[in-house]
């Protein structure tokens, strides 16, 4: 029953960043990434981010957000590779590539969630 | 839109004694308002040429057995009118179901698809066998409810004709198997889910469905298979979790 | 226990059974659909949502360089190629939103009563989940 | 042509009381109940009798048995109530297959002989059906005639001059069935044979039926007689067994019914029925 338990337990990463990645991603895409950089609305200062960012809750949520989204993008782009150029079997490389990815994306991001205060 | 009087009917041809690859043969057919692309086929099959090849059988969408790919779309040709196509210089182009090897014509093998739905063990499981004494299993009309939808699968297998995983590759259990798997897992009679666990939750079975959800859009009997399979997904993690509360031995 | 084996793979070959046709699936397969594209495309979104993470790490690590590395993250935000990759991503994870609401409903039927509650009242909820969310983050980045 | 009208009960009730009429007109004719009339006719649903079996599927052939629509094993008299096939398919379907199983493993494999018959028979359907050229007689064309000859002959309503009429047409469509077209020479899933096989076999069924309705002067459950309207328990309270001569001609014996709990009533409807209830 291994593999059934990394099956189960990559679809619930794999479920949870969807959640948070369709409630959260637009909106901060949307503030950060266009209506700022366009000037469509005021961008926050570089104080109020910071004292934002120090509050241990805005960090988890922070860590949340990219660990989870991580995770879906891994399984997502897994199956998506395997049905779209038809390569599954390159099954272990592309395994590794994808969770190996979230895995790394995770930690750089906890790193600097941990030593930005 | 007016109506043509007589439609062409692009039809793949496949002889495996002679062909090493399908091809596609013209024939001309009247419309009339009430005939399906199946009333055609029987047409030409009864006139024209008498070695067109297909299955069917009810001619009402009871049998699951005239399924064809009509204009490239999974399709019971006994529900499918020819009066919908026939536009003035239309055609309808009929194959073989997609993704099944193709035995003759219009014919598809099946006997892979059947040893699917062998493996899920589609029948009631009871450990003990009640005396008939005690009467029938009872059933309210909620504890119906919660599987009916599941149960009116007739196996036609358009479903797998319109899921790119099984055509990528058919190791995959598919919609249909993986559906009626969960019609018995659903029913309050049933308690074979243990025994059917471990070919639904596998690497082949629900986890290898990314919910294209084709099966569901093309099914005729409303099943929604890839629901199902969704459904079953987190019922296999709530399984999983258990695993780690029960004691060793006690495998799911 | 062992995978489920196609029974397609053990063909035997007999004189009332000759050659099977076997029709080839083209790589292109996920073009000859809208569904099959729509499909692809839907998963593609989460390209775009690991693009996000990685521009909310490069954020996070020059906030902690300190402003001067900040205003340059910011300047970089302001090329035209970054704006026309930010709108594309847009419209990839808002499409990653609305697919996944719209599948919930299939994914988790509630029941209510021996009964199950159309898809929309399922789905609902989480359009209203993401309208108040969005509100509160976009509150507490512009106050 | 006769159609059933409607029109009249509105969309809405036709849609609350009726759904399922109205999809299957939609679904499958693609007739409107709302607007359109619905044409119909009667159908046969099932045969009723068939292959007589034992209750182990047995026929008496020895070696052959028979389950399902096929066979007749004659739970409920003349063979047919609702759901009977269910039944048929699983209690007698298994054990016939078990009674069958059992037959084979307890008798030698099949001998020379009986081979050399198998292949004789093999040669005779190849010759006849397989590699059969120059016929001009489309199956579709006589399935189509034996139909409305028994639609006409032998429906619900039956009568000594028509069943007569029908059973020489039918000898006439037995002769022109020699001369089937076939263009089907493939030995993969060749369903024009299938077909070929299946009207000799339905010719047959249809004569045997004719042959049986006219030697039953009576009327009893879907065997109306117009010329003989009552029941006849004393003569025809029998199952009809028709056998094939050694010179291809039939003929037809009985089998005594054993009533078990039901004895056969009238079927009555209307006032006389609440009247036989009481």
């Amino acid at each position: 029953m291994a593999r059934q338990s990394n099956e189960a337990f990559f679809w619930v990463m794999f479920s949870a960043g969807g959640v948070v990645a369709a409630l959260l991603i637009p909106v901060q895409l949307f503030l950060f990434a266009i209506a700022f950089p366009l000037g469509w609305l005021p961008a926050p200062s570089y104080e109020h981010l910071m004292a934002l960012v120090r509050l241990p809750l805005v960090r988890i949520y922070l860590f949340v957000l990219c660990c989870l989204s991580l995770f879906h993008w891994a399984h997502r782009f897994r199956y998506t590779l395997y049905d779209g150029l038809q390569v599954k079997h390159l099954n272990e490389i592309i395994f590794t590539l994808c969770y190996g990815g979230a895995v790394i994306g995770t930690m750089v991001a906890a790193y600097l969630l941990w030593t930005i205060a | 839109m007016e109506m043509a009087e007589t439609i062409t009917l692009e039809i793949a041809r496949y002889s495996p004694e002679q062909d090493t690859a399908p091809h596609f043969q013209s024939f001309e057919v009247p419309v009339h308002k009430e005939w399906v692309v199946l009333d055609a086929l029987n047409h030409i099959k009864d006139r024209e040429d008498g070695t067109l090849t297909y299955r069917w059988s009810c001619r009402m969408g009871i049998c699951g057995s005239c399924g064809m790919m009509v204009n490239g779309e999974p399709k019971l040709t006994c529900a499918t009118f020819l009066a919908d196509y026939a536009t003035k210089g239309s055609k309808i182009r009929v194959e073989p179901l997609r993704y099944f090897p193709v035995i003759r014509d219009l014919v598809t093998e099946l006997g892979d698809f059947l040893g699917k739905l062998k493996k899920v063990k589609p029948w009631l499981i009871h450990p003990s066998q009640a005396p008939l004494s005690q009467g029938e299993f009872l059933q309210t009309p909620a504890q119906l409810e919660r599987y009916k939808q599941f149960s009116m699968c007739i196996n036609c297998t358009l479903c797998y004709a319109a899921c790119p995983v099984f055509g990528l590759d058919p190791i995959f259990v598919g919609p249909a198997a993986l559906a009626l798997a969960q019609r018995y897992n659903m029913d309050s009679r049933d308690q074979g889910s243990g025994e059917r666990i471990a070919v639904l939750a596998h690497p082949d079975g629900i986890w290898g469905c990314t919910f294209v959800g084709e099966c569901t859009r093309v099914c005729p009997k409303h099943v929604d298979p890839a629901g199902a399979i969704q459904q079953y997904k987190l019922t296999a993690v709530f399984e999983w979790l258990k695993s780690f509360i029960t004691p060793k031995g006690q495998d799911i | 226990m062992g995978a489920v084996k196609p029974e397609t793979i053990r063909v035997e070959y007999a004189e009332f059974h000759p050659r099977w046709y076997r029709p080839p699936v083209s790589v292109y397969w996920w073009l000859k659909q809208r569904q099959y594209l729509t499909f692809i495309l839907r998963e593609l979104s989460s390209v775009f949502v690991a693009l996000f993470v990685v521009m909310t790490l490069f954020q996070l690590w020059a906030l902690k360089k300190g402003p001067e590395a900040y205003a340059q993250f910011q300047q970089w935000l302001q090329s035209p190629l970054v704006i026309a990759l930010s709108i594309i991503g847009l419209f990839f994870v808002v499409f990653h939103s609305i697919t996944w609401f719209n599948l919930t409903p299939s994914a988790m039927p509630v029941r209510l009563g021996g009964k199950r509650l159309p898809a929309f009242l399922v789905a609902a909820p989480s359009y209203v989940a993401w309208a108040v969310v969005s509100a509160i983050v976009a509150w507490l980045v512009l106050r | 042509m006769v159609h059933l009208d409607l029109r009249h009960l509105g969309e809405k009730l036709i849609n609350a009381r009726l759904p399922f009429v109205r999809e299957l007109c939609l679904k499958y004719q693609n007739v409107d109940p709302v607007k359109e009339l619905i044409p119909v006719r009667p159908v046969v649903h099932y045969m009723m009798g068939g292959v007589s079996t034992d209750i182990n599927g047995a026929t008496p052939l020895a070696g052959l048995f028979a389950a399902g629509e096929v066979a007749c094993v004659s739970i409920n008299g003349a063979n047919r109530l609702g759901s009977n096939s269910l039944p048929e398919c699983l209690v007698f379907g298994a054990r016939a297959g078990k009674a069958a199983a059992l037959y084979a493993s307890e008798r030698p494999a099949p001998n020379g002989p009986l081979q050399a018959l198998v292949l004789d028979e093999r040669k005779r359907l190849e010759s006849e059906f397989l590699h059969k050229s120059g016929g001009r007689q489309r199956i579709a064309t006589i399935r189509g005639e034996m139909q409305a000859t028994m639609e006409k002959s032998a429906g619900i309503y039956r009568e000594r001059n028509l069943l007569e009429e029908g059973a020489g047409q039918l000898r006439e469509l037995q002769e022109r069935y020699r001369d089937i077209q076939l263009d089907d020479r493939s030995r993969t899933f060749n369903t024009e044979l299938e077909s070929a096989l299946e009207l000799g076999f339905m010719l047959d069924v249809a004569v045997s039926m004719i042959e049986c309705a006219l030697h039953r002067t009576e009327s009893r459950g879907a065997h109306q007689r117009t010329d003989y309207p009552a029941r006849d328990d004393g003569t025809f309270l029998a199952h009809s067994l028709v056998f094939r001569n050694s010179d291809g001609s039939s003929r037809v014996e009985y089998q005594p019914v054993t009533i078990t709990r039901w004895p056969p009533g009238e079927r009555v409807y209307g006032q006389a029925r609440q009247e036989q209830q009481h």
